[in-house]
């Protein structure tokens, strides 16, 4: 296995995917000339030419739009999101054009798109550049949400993403796009709707996904230390949810947080709540917990920031709370 | 016989175009009969939701897909019964549609305005306005990605122009060369509001100057004028690979919708009747009655089978079953196991 | 008390506020000459002029845009959606600036405007006209999300949400414009965040909002006949959520069922569960059930759409399921 | 004394020209010391997020601001440090809020992209592409509302022309006689796009005609031209209560934000370095020297005051607290009691 980071696992997946299928074309605000604003499209545009990566102008509604209808005749389109606040200019295509597309034309015409780009906050961007969407767009029938945490998943669920026949929405971290780690070789590709056990626990269970794994592993380590077992509980996939993973690790541990890093109303952790809740009702021994962003919008100011954001002590505080200690 | 082309030459008529005629003539009186019985129709419960009729533009459609061969796409907004018949749907299969019913164009799931037939390259049927122009630049970015030399109309209201969509997608369709022809049918209202209530200026063919687009506007009530302009942005599209932007002058003689008043509020009965004095099918029978090829004999001949086919389009969606109850978590993905 | 239209009601409160405030204007399509797209606005034009009731272009985020300028320099704008399927093209305004203009400008920027017209489902609209967004809107701080299921609670949160110093999106429900109901007649206003116990029960707590009020109603008394005493909480808020009066309702009931016009996922409903599942664990006798409109874009087909509609059966199902009957 | 005026008349200049000019070059001047000294606090990690200077357009903002009212309102994008100072706000609450200060003009919540001062009109600091261009009609359109003859000035790059907000917003604008004045910079990129990768038409001041809006193409590196056209184009705003569409041209000599390269990607040197020479300081110190009420003296004596303004700023904002860990959820909404 190769160690890299997650933007060159993202390139991986995107450079072989376009070697293996002519119709995955990749478009976006500077994804060609530029190699991406995050470079994750490094090299694409000298390999496969201004056919295949295409940058557009700014405009979100316009180009993704583009994508979509040329997902309708069979192309297999990935366009990327600069960043996924800007998506909210797009979201019209996103919701009412590629999600219903198949559905209102009673199965006629397919939608094999990739909506792509970073989510939640990074550094000090402030109120419009630091929004984790997952929730939203897990709300809608008809789109697929894939959120990776590690460059293997990343690779995997990217390539697996471009090969589903559904609109996926595949949200990045960017404050993950440098974090290193293996990476198998070979056509890597991780199933959409699988979560995965991060780590292995039998006292507590934390589901988490994306930017909050970091901090979850971070918590369970921490806890270990204090003789806490807790069993980390990646989703990868928000939609399809992998309930049965989720519902045998409480079973198993009785007591469950969710963290993300997005806000806490009708949140992805409030879905898995009510999951959890419905299917089972008799093995939880506790309240289930949540920890989320700050419910405001996000400060530019550092300090305000970090204490808006999800960290592993705020996890690991809501762990021993719902141990009752 | 001879007649009065739309340059004001006269010329001999010959048997292939009067032929073609008389075929945009059936195209145009089967659109007519079918948005009227469709109209009685939802009058009598029978077909639900929004519903936009196509009475007065029927030249617009059918001198544009007249340009089209099989292999090229379609896409358009909600009221697009009419194109979707000139396109060759059949009526059934759009009747059956506004049925709801399984054997309806979209399996009884898009109704009015999500009419779909891949087969055909009709690419819908969309009903959130200006959302289908970049769609079709999409779909003409995809024939050109193929190498091929298919064309995509797109048709939208004058009001749809308005929209940021319509901005985005021009400039990328004429900065990327994409083999696409949007269509402007100006009908002179969006809803209740007149065009110069919603728009600064009413030239809308002005707007391609914004992005550097060839553009026309052109007279929608004669389809032969309709066929011309067309012929020359589809060429446009599919030998240079360059977009084109018509702005088709039309009328609608009806409401909005089925629950909007063909006049009274936004607009009086004089203006309607001043308009009808421009019926597209009248103009085109005229036309060839006086280069006498036409008469009332062939008129009627030419209803009654129009009328036939609808009314059997109506028998056929009374008829057919509706969807099957599991339909309704059918399409929502794709069947396991992709590419 | 009058007896008035849910659609009267809304136009009185427009009409009112506006005769109260010069600062107040209404702007969207169709809402001066055509009297507005379902006649919320009827006769508003002729009263009040076209300064203050203003036709736009379609041109959803232009015209959302507009209002939320001129609340930032101290006007009311009063944004009509023809309906809120079409606001996912403003969605950027109302979630990137309205909602933190604000917060982004150190408390500097107010933004007194509301953002109203019809969610959710009418009759055979099919995927792109039936949708119910109010967990979207709820999900983002800095947003008031009410949603009103009789007459008087739309006038009187209608004009709550006009004096509220913050963006308030008001979502009504097409299929109720209709319904008639008893008015107060004074100077009626409905404080936003307050919830409403629609009928008071001990057996069981059903919670709902908008247009799932009546079928839960409906339900209520198809129970009563079994013998089954529900309480009916119509939310009438989404955010701020009134957490007491559900959990009142709860820990005297400890069974519920929450039903919601929207999907499933991380819907209004999620949320509510989450709450009472966190600040009632104790009192629950049974996990908590959801009804919930179809995972599906809506179909057409009047009986597919019948199908996949929330109605009274369905909530009395899973009133009868949560006391294990 | 005499000086050469943009039209190419020559003309004395009076006293109170002058005092104007030294008023210009002292802004453009402390414009670009200020961002010279953000860069390095940048690289030193006292400012974060994203950061985008203004080096090299400083006179589109001294000429613009120069025709407005205490009562009249700016509203711009993420590139506003530079309007912010000429518009008025005093260094100190800049640079405080570039450090996230409480005592910056967004009480350290905004940062880099979101600077706001309520108090002299300065409506932000926005980031999301040609978000605020309906803004800056909205608050047109309440002055009007309000009978008010103020104005609102708009700036965003040439690359928001190309979005969907600048054509809905453009078309309402012109419909309703607002009195806004859309202000394109247009530097030649929108991050590494130059401009004719990215618009069809690269004359932006074009794009009026599909709206019938007034519009003008105005070079951006010459103070003096830019405030007479702003002149023109503000009078028509205040005095007959209609639009403008402004394209000024100009060049940024920096990268596009602080981790961008100044040239090397999308641009090379020599380019920037032929900007370089028509920098629009040198270009209104050489007419000021010109005219003989200018030499280095001078110059020397303004670059000292303006750097120690600077100075100031930063020792400002060093010195001042963050803002109190309670702001995290203050200014969500507004204050309970309503008007
Ligand atoms: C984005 C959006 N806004 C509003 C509507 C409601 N609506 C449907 S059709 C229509 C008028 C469109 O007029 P025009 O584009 O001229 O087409 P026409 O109906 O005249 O054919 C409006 C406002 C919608 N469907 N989508
Ligand atoms: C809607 C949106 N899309 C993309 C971005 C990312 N972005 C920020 S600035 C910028 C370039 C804008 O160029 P231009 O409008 O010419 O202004 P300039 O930076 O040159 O001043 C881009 C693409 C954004 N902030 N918002
Ligand atoms: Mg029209
Ligand atoms: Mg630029």
């Amino acid at each position: 296995m190769a160690t890299l980071t997650y933007r060159d696992a993202l390139n991986q997946a995107l450079r072989e995917e376009m070697l293996r299928d002519d119709r995955v074309f990749l478009m976006g605000e500077e994804v060609a000339q530029y190699d991406g604003a995050y470079k994750v499209s490094r090299g694409l545009l000298k390999e496969f030419g201004p056919r295949r990566v295409v940058d557009t102008p700014i405009a979100e509604l316009g180009f993704t739009g583009i994508g979509v209808g040329a997902a309708m005749v069979g192309l297999r389109p990935i366009i990327e999101m600069m960043t996924w606040n800007f998506a909210l200019l797009a979201i019209d295509q996103i919701v009412n054009s590629a999600a219903k597309m198949r559905y209102m034309s009673g199965g006629q015409i397919g939608m094999p798109i990739v909506f792509r780009g970073p989510g939640g906050a990074a550094l000090q961007l402030a109120a419009q550049h630091s929004q984790a969407f997952e929730s939203w767009y897990a709300h809608i029938p008809g789109l697929k949400v894939v959120a990776p945490a590690t460059p293997a998943d990343a690779k995997g669920l990217l390539k697996a993403s471009i090969r589903d026949d559904n609109p996926v929405v595949f949200i990045e971290g960017e404050m993950l796009y440098n974090l290193k780690g293996e990476v198998p070789e070979d056509d890597h590709v991780v199933p959409i709707g699988v979560a995965d056990i991060k780590r292995a626990g039998k006292d507590v269970t934390i589901i988490c996904h994306s930017k909050t794994v970091g901090p979850a592993l971070k918590a369970a380590e921490a806890l270990a230390a204090e003789g806490i077992d807790a069993e980390v509980i990646d989703l990868r996939s928000i939609r399809p949810l992998d309930t049965e993973t989720i519902l045998n690790s409480v079973g198993k541990t009785n007591r469950c947080v969710v963290a993300e890093e997005g806000w806490a109303f009708a949140g992805v952790g409030a879905q898995v709540v009510d999951t959890i809740q419905r299917e089972a009702f008799d093995s939880l021994d506790a309240p289930i917990l949540r920890v989320t962003g700050a419910d405001v919008p996000m400060p530019y100011n550092k300090h305000l920031e970090r204490a808006a954001k999800v960290d592993a002590s705020k996890i690991q505080d809501a762990a021993k709370k719902v141990l009752y200690l | 016989m001879t007649t009065t082309a739309p340059g004001g030459k006269t010329r001999a008529v010959d048997q292939a175009t009067q032929a073609l005629h008389r075929g945009y003539l059936r195209q145009m009186l089967l659109i007519r009969r079918f948005e009227e019985k469709t109209g009685e129709a939802y009058s009598l419960g029978k077909i639900g939701g929004f519903c936009h009729l196509y009475i007065g533009q029927e030249a617009v459609a059918v001198g544009a897909m007249a340009t089209l061969r099989p292999d090229d796409h379609v896409i358009t907004a909600y009221r697009e019964h009419g194109q979707a018949l000139a396109r060759g749907l059949s009526a059934r299969s759009v009747m059956a549609e506004l049925y709801g019913k399984a054997t309806g164009s979209s399996g009884g799931k898009g109704g009015s305005m999500h009419i779909f037939d891949a087969a055909k390259g009709f690419l819908g049927g969309h009903g959130i306005v200006g959302s289908h122009i970049p769609l079709a630049a999409g779909v003409a970015f995809a024939h050109k990605y193929r190498g091929g030399d298919q064309v995509c109309l797109c048709f939208f209201g004058e009001a749809a122009a308005n929209i940021g969509a319509f901005h985005e997608t021009l400039n990328m369709a004429e900065l990327w060369d994409l083999p696409v022809v949007f269509v402007i049918e100006n009908n002179g209202y969006g809803m209740g509001t007149a065009v110069a209530r919603a728009a600064a200026i009413t030239n809308f063919a002005d707007r391609g100057a914004a992005y550097g687009m060839a553009s026309e506007q052109v007279d929608g009530q004669n389809v032969l004028t309709v066929r011309e302009a067309f012929d020359r942005a589809v060429a446009r599209a599919r030998k240079q690979s360059k977009p084109t932007l018509l702005e088709i002058k039309t009328y609608r003689y009806v409401g909005h919708s089925m629950s909007d008043a063909a006049h009274g509020t936004y607009r009086s009965k004089e203006e309607v009747d001043q308009y009808r004095q421009k019926d597209p099918i009248a103009i085109l029978e005229d036309l060839m009655r006086a280069a006498g090829y036409w008469d009332d004999a062939r008129h009627q001949a030419l209803d009654a089978e129009v009328m036939a086919e609808v009314a059997d389009s109506v028998t056929f969606a009374e008829e057919s079953p509706d969807p099957d109850p599991s339909a309704l978590f059918r399409d929502v993905y794709a069947e396991e196991g992709h590419t």
